[in-house]
């Protein structure tokens, strides 16, 4: 060790906190309860909103398409368990295993993205709700949004973490950056949890 | 420094994790099958939104606990987590009682 | 010797000052007013019983709060004075004891505390439903008003008086009702937020767009009293004042009565105007102070003496602002009832503007003056007004100076 | 200061390491600009933070005192409307969020590493971020005063609709959206970092439970801040929305309820203000016990109540918002959470006059602002407590009775914490101590001025005057009282005038002390003025609560003990130190450039030609974004080891 003048210091840090816990797990689950707090306001506005529609606005579930959403939810529940499957292979240390996951988990995220997509013009186009036009249009679409925003971050983070396992920055003593990317990725999962059932299934009940 | 260190996480039960995730995996794609379906059937307002929001806590549970690992990882991360969780759900349950409230009726849907 | 002397001196400062008080409190004079907190928007002076029970509270507040500023302060500065190092030999003496805390002493001053808050909360929770809405054994006796925020000015409609053909009855920036009856007031906002308050009669409630709220309060007796915007809306948001005349029943009727008529007519004698009629327009500074208050008499009776046609009106010079004020597209943006044309709604309704006290948002006194100095430049009176941005910049309204003197001749006669 | 790091610091580097990361420029200047746009060091981004929170602070005080010449007599017009609305939205943003908030950073950054026994924050190159963009969100704030559409001036809430588009037509108000947006990713960055620091790199034996006092306070502080801040994100992305691409948050027309705007403001505004207050508490409570020479009172329970307080004060957002119509039982149910908190609050208060019982007080001028800060403090929470009997506050909101109440409470509270601070912490920054005399001057001045300005505000909010008035009429019975809070305002002026006079002047010529010159309690202490790079030769082990105040009691078991933990350390390869970087530095740039672009230039109206000016800024400020936060990815965490031989630093490599 003492040899060695330069290196990652995070590392030698991260054994040795106060906690045990990593610091860049620790930073991660804060941001996350912070944005607990970020989505907690996006999905309260939408739900007031809900609340007390103005008067003719045309019932959501008119819009809405129950069997796109159903299958993109299972999507992204899929992205999770690859997430959390390629989180599980880097910490022992099978990088080829990880690999595999993570394609897996960009593809579901990509599956997402791509059906967020359909829906969004399919509702601009053919079901005539654009983000201006009504007040749901605009919870939704930033509501929506904002979540397809997070995907899209977490898409572009999981590729560039598949690109460095290759390049090499990326190997078995990293775990950590990638367990951290892994807590961001459920994260908007569960996130869309929420969304499935507050904004999607309360509207056909 | 180093007599300080605290032992590095240990993950050496996780012998049957890969088969434990799957299962997870599993019931939360049947509970939300379920959640789909439950909206159709013929049951009151309240009882269909009490169902939902159980089953989809049962899911959030999951996830953050098995997926995320709080269940393995140090409580620590779980309160952390949960002060947020908690603060954002208290939040939101405050704003919705505020504007259910007869007085916060915009007028636009009068 | 000196200190005496100054205690002396100290002493029959004190003494006089007493005689001063006692003397003002025999002459009729209040506290309020030798503090100076006499206002015309104060809120120590209280005429209705919504602003009553918020002072009642107010001093129930002061008093629990000033106890324990007495109690806590005393011993703080007890404390500091006892405990202060008066020397460096005292300052590096050996540190006192490490004491680390006492969960008695911290107990029970949580509950003095508490003890304290509760003493405020229980007329708080009563007052909270009190002042909210009027009070259901008073329910059938209210009087309903719709106030609405316009930036800079407020419209009142009185529901309960329809005016045959034209809706009901609306007014502008002045609010008259009866007293000692409850008055439901529905707050509503067309553009940005504003704020209803009357201070002497009631702690204001917002008036929110796309939402319907509300306040109530009675008049104890006839009165004129001075209100204001208190939520900030934009460049002129100091400027949008108005004003609350409470009347007895019968003066209210009469008022309405006069109000329900359409505009009125003074008819032309045919007789040429004069040159000389003509007053020529006084500058005004901006920003400088025209505004009513001041009054001779007692307020309540300068705005009963506006209810009545100016002295020595000049039939010609009216008839040439009438015609003005649709040349001059006065009328799209302000209703003159009986007026034909003259139905706009961006401005306030003008059918008696010449019976009000003030005008432009209880700015001005309503005189020839300050409203000649309000048609000649609205903006330099209230900064970004609507009347002179939309009105005047946008249909570029031009008047002479000979205009102006008609247009106000005929506003004057609008009773 | 340069200086003082410079020479109190390690210096010299590694040539080895230089070679071996040249993929990526790592600068190492210790001297000069370039060493301060790269710097990495705890305490010189403290430094910084504070700098920019002084400099913004005059030019606060420059607005209020335009506002107080505004208001000295009734229809003035040194101002106009339109000037005068733009003075206080941006006294007041200025203030809170550029002044009061990084001053707090400034000490977070600086003391808080040191108290918990730390060399660096958890992520020292996130840390130069958070600076870095706090600027350029204080540069887009500012930017209107030289822009033709103006400052912003829809007060600091920026209520809706008065701040959309259909009433605030030009770019001011995007200006303010935008500017606060970067204020809070700045500040949700900065805590983040702050709460991984206190949790994970405590010392050895630093338990929770002995951390320092004002240690807590800044996690607190911090959780506050991350829980609090995307609630106003979320508000200014709606108003964003609505005024970039007409979007319905707002907009009545289409069932919008500008009512929303104030709970999102609220629910963040609250809290908020508790941000504001909670490092001063904490700072109290470290002065105190110093000079009554007597440890806190009641440790836990003051400790416990700073994290009541700071939960409960997310429970009481709509006591903003009595008079906004919400119905008996939501006001009732607010007016209710706004009391308790006068219970925790009160504890401290209790605590601290309980600290200084029985102590031997030395009067010097931090214990007098700390002192000051009791009194008046108290004073402010009382008119709070006055607010929170919601029907009394029907006559006190928007009048200057709440003006007063907040200057009591973040002036007389928050300020005086902060220049306490100053005061208190001025000798282990820079090695100077300021004057006795003009510290105690500056403080009754200021003290004095403070009261004169605001006490009859209280009186004249009760006697009718509302607030954001850019003017009033002569007959309303507000004449005295404005003019004798003008005097107050400069008399606070000569005040802070002095304060800042002597600073400096103490900065450049003041009397050297030699270390620990209060005789100090907590861990920083130990330490020599000023700080050296590294802070610790050793990493301190904790065995108490005031854990330096036990160190100087048991002198031989913790020198023994230091040198057996030397010992380790060099074994085990000497002092961990993570490279400078410029990357934080340019990813703020891109932000910045960003900013300016997406707030103030006008997009082309044509759709066709869709690259005007604006996308083509907005895309150079994402570019050179996207390159810092690569690169920044790219060069790694880094660092050099670093030897100490003795008591001069050297450089070894093994
Ligand atoms: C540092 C900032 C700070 C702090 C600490 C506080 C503290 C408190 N504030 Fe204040 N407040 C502001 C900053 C702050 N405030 C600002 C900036 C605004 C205006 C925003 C704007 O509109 O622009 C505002 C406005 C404001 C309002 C809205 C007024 C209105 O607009 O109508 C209310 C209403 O309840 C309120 C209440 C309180 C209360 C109850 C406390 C309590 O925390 C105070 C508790 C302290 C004490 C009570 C004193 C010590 C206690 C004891 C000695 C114990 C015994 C006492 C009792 C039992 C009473 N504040
Ligand atoms: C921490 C916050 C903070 C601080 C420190 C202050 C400090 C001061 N504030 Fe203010 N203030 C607010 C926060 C703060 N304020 C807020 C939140 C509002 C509400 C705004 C709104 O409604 O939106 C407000 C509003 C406000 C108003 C009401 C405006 C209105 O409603 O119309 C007034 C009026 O008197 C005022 C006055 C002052 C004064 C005199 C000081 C003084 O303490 C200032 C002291 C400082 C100085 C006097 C500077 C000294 C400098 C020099 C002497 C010059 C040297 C210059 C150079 C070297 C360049 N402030
Ligand atoms: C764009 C519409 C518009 C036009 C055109 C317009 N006004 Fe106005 N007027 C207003 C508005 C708006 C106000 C309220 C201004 C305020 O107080 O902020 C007002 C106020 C007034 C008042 C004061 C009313 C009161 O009760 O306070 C008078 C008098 C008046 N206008 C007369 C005129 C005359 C005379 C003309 C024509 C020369 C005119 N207005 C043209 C919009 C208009
Ligand atoms: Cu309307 Cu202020
Ligand atoms: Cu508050």
């Amino acid at each position: 060790m003492s040899s060695v003048a330069s290196g990652a210091i995070d590392h030698h840090h991260d054994s040795t906190t106060s906690t045990g816990i990593s610091n860049k797990k620790l930073l991660m689950w804060i941001f996350l309860a912070s944005d607990c707090m970020f989505f907690g306001c996006l999905i309260s506005t939408h739900l007031i909103y809900r609340l007390h529609p103005p008067v003719g606005t045309p019932p959501a579930s008119s819009i809405f398409s129950i069997e796109l959403t159903s299958f993109s939810t299972f999507i992204l529940l899929m992205s999770s368990l690859m997430m959390a499957l390629a989180v599980n292979a880097i910490q022992k240390g099978n990088l080829k295993s990880m690999r595999a996951s993570l394609v897996l988990t960009i593809i579901c995220g990509l599956i997402f993205l791509g059906c967020q997509v359909f829906e969004f013009s399919e509702f601009v186009h053919v079901k005539h709700l654009t983000i201006s036009n009504s007040i749901l249009g605009t919870t939704f679409f930033t509501l929506t949004g904002t979540h397809g925003i997070h995907v899209l971050i977490g898409v572009i983070w999981l590729t560039t973490m598949l690109i460095y396992s290759y390049t090499g920055r990326l190997s078995e003593k990293d775990a950590i950056d990638v367990e951290s990317m892994g807590l961001y990725w459920h994260f908007v999962d569960i996130v869309w949890i929420v969304i499935f059932t507050v904004v999607y299934l309360l509207e056909y009940i | 420094m180093s007599h300080s260190a605290v032992a590095s996480q240990d993950h050496g039960t996780e012998h049957s994790k890969f088969e434990l995730f799957v299962q997870i995996a599993m019931l939360l794609a049947v509970i939300t099958g379920i959640e789909i379906v439950t909206v159709y059937l013929p049951f009151s307002h309240t009882a269909l939104v009490t169902i939902l929001m159980l089953s989809s806590t049962v899911k959030f549970l999951f996830v953050i606990f098995i997926f995320m690992h709080l269940r393995w990882d140090k409580p620590f991360c779980t309160v952390l987590f949960f002060i947020g969780m908690v603060l954002a759900g208290f939040t939101m349950w405050a704003l919705l009682q505020v504007f259910s409230a007869q007085a916060s009726i915009p007028l636009s849907s009068l | 010797m000196r200190l005496h002397k100054f205690l002396h001196n100290s002493f029959t400062n004190i003494r006089s000052l007493g005689a001063v008080a006692s003397l003002a409190l025999l002459s009729g004079c209040s506290w309020q007013s030798l503090l100076g907190l006499d206002g015309k928007q104060s809120t120590f002076i209280t005429e209705g019983p919504v602003a009553r029970t918020q002072l009642d509270l107010f001093y129930v507040t002061c008093y629990v709060t000033f106890a324990i500023f007495v109690i806590v302060a005393s011993i703080l500065a007890y404390a500091t004075i006892k405990f202060k190092a008066r020397t460096p030999a005292e300052e590096s003496a050996i540190p006192p004891e490490e004491g680390h805390g006492n969960p008695l002493i911290e107990v029970g001053l949580i509950a003095a505390s508490v003890f304290a808050l509760v003493i405020i909360a229980v007329p708080t929770l009563k007052g909270i439903w009190y002042t909210y809405d009027v009070p259901v054994e008073e329910k059938a006796n209210a009087y309903e008003i719709t106030a609405t925020g316009y930036q800079w000015w407020f419209k009142f409609e009185y529901l309960n008086e329809q005016v045959p053909g034209a809706g009901v009855l609306t007014t502008g920036n002045e609010l008259v009702v009866p007293a000692g009856r409850p008055i439901h007031v529905n707050l509503r906002s067309m553009d940005v937020m504003h704020s209803f308050w009357i201070p002497k009669l009631a702690g204001k409630v917002d008036m929110i767009p796309n939402r319907g709220n509300l306040l109530w309060f009675k008049a104890d007796k006839p009165g004129y009293f001075w209100g204001q915007c208190a939520e900030f809306c934009g460049d002129s948001h100091a400027l949008m004042r108005f004003r609350v005349i409470a009347l007895s029943p019968r003066d209210f009727n009469d008022w309405l009565d006069q109000q329900s008529k359409s505009y009125r007519v003074v008819a032309s004698t045919g007789s040429g105007l004069g040159k000389a009629q003509f007053a020529s327009l006084r500058s005004f500074k901006e920003n400088e102070p025209g505004v009513s208050g001041d009054f001779e008499v007692s307020p309540l009776d300068a705005w009963k003496a506006k209810q009545f046609p100016e002295k020595n009106e000049n039939p010609e010079l009216i008839t040439r602002g009438m015609h003005l004020f649709s040349e001059k597209t006065c009328n799209t943006c302000h209703m003159i009832r009986g007026y034909a044309g003259a139905v706009g709604v961006a401005g306030p309704e003008l059918t008696h503007v010449g019976s009000r006290t003030t005008i432009a948002g209880g700015n001005l006194d309503n005189n020839a003056e300050q409203l000649q100095r309000w048609i000649h430049n609205p903006g330099a009176v209230k900064p970004g007004n609507k009347m002179w941005v939309n009105g005047y910049l946008l249909n570029n309204i031009k008047l002479t100076s000979e205009d102006e003197v008609a247009l106000v001749a005929f506003l004057q006669s609008l009773k | 200061m340069a200086d003082a790091i410079t020479k109190s610091g390690y210096t010299a580097h590694d040539e080895k390491i230089t070679a071996r990361s040249s993929l990526f420029y790592r600068p190492q200047a210790k001297t000069g600009l370039m060493s301060w746009l790269t710097t990495v060091d705890h305490k010189r981004i403290g430094f910084l933070y504070g700098v920019f929170a002084l400099f913004f602070f005059l030019v606060g005080g420059v607005e209020a005192l335009l506002i107080r010449i505004q208001l000295a007599v009734p229809n003035n017009n040194f101002l106009s409307a339109q000037q005068y609305n733009e003075m206080f939205t941006m006294h007041a943003t200025t203030m809170i969020f550029l002044a009061i908030m990084p001053l707090s950073a400034a000490f977070f950054n600086f003391i808080m590493p040191l108290q918990i026994g730390a060399r660096d924050v958890a992520f020292p190159r996130l840390n130069a971020f958070s600076l870095w963009v706090f600027l350029a969100g204080a540069i887009i704030v500012n930017l209107g005063w030289f822009l033709h559409d103006g400052a912003p001036n829809g007060g600091w809430f920026g209520y809706t609709p008065l701040t959309t588009r259909a009433f605030s037509p030009n770019h001011a108000i995007d200006m303010w959206v935008m500017g606060l947006q970067l204020l809070g990713v700045a500040s949700i960055a900065a805590s983040l970092n702050f709460i991984t620091t206190i949790i994970n790199m405590r010392a050895p034996g630093l338990t929770m439970m002995r951390l320092p006092v004002f240690t807590w306070m800044t996690l607190i502080t911090a959780f506050l801040i991350v829980l609090s801040f995307p609630a106003i994100t979320i508000a200014l992305v709606e108003l964003m929305m609505d005024r970039s691409f007409s979007t319905n948050f707002f907009e009545v027309s289409n069932g919008g309820m500008p009512i929303l705007w104030t709970h999102l403001f609220w629910v963040f505004g609250h809290p908020e203000v508790y941000i504001l207050i909670l490092p001063g508490m904490g700072i109290i409570s470290e002065i105190l016990p110093t000079f009554s020479r007597k440890p806190l009172f009641g440790y836990p329970i003051v400790v416990f109540s700073g994290a009541c307080i700071g939960f409960l004060g997310f429970g009481v957002w709509s006591h903003h918002m009595f008079t906004t119509g919400m119905g008996t039982v939501a006001t009732a149910a607010f007016a209710m959470t706004t009391m308790a908190i006068a219970v925790p609050t009160g504890v401290k208060i209790f605590n601290w006059i309980g600290t200084i019982w029985g102590g031997h007080i030395s009067m010097r001028t931090p214990m007098m602002f700390a002192l000051g800060f009791i009194w008046l403090f108290m004073f402010g929470g009382f008119s709070g407590i006055m607010h929170s009997a919601a029907p009394a506050d029907a006559q006190q909101h928007n009048s200057y009775f709440v003006v007063a109440h907040f200057h009591y409470v973040l002036i007389g509270g928050s300020l005086f914490a902060l220049l306490a601070g100053i005061h208190y912490w001025f000798p282990l920054m820079f090695g100077r101590k300021v004057s006795e005399f003009w510290g105690k001057l500056s403080f009754w001045v200021i003290f004095i001025g403070f009261n004169t300005t605001f006490f009859p505000m209280h009186f004249l909010g009760l006697n009718g005057m509302p607030r954001r008035t850019f003017t009033y009429d002569p007959n309303m019975g507000w004449n005295n009282s404005n003019f004798i809070a003008t005097i107050g305002a400069f008399i606070l002026g000569v005040g802070v005038t002095i304060y800042f006079a002597v600073m400096v002047y103490t900065y450049f010529k003041g009397e050297r002390v030699k270390n620990d010159p209060w005789d100090g309690r907590t861990l920083e202490w130990s330490l020599p003025n000023p700080v050296p790079e590294y802070n610790y030769r050793v990493i301190p082990v904790v065995h108490a609560r005031d854990a330096f105040w036990y160190e100087k009691q048991h002198k031989e078991e913790i020198a023994a003990e230091h040198a057996k933990l030397e010992k380790a350390e060099s074994a085990h390869g000497g002092i961990h130190m993570p490279f400078q970087s410029i990357y934080p530095f340019i990813a703020s740039l891109g932000i910045l450039i960003g900013g300016v672009g997406v707030a103030t230039i006008d997009s082309n109206p044509d759709p066709k030609v869709i690259v005007g000016k604006k996308l083509t800024v907005c895309l150079i400020g994402l570019g050179i974004f996207l390159y810092g936060v690569y690169c920044w990815a790219l060069e790694g965490n880094e660092g050099y080891h670093l030897h100490l031989d003795g008591h001069d630093s050297s450089d070894t490599k093994h």
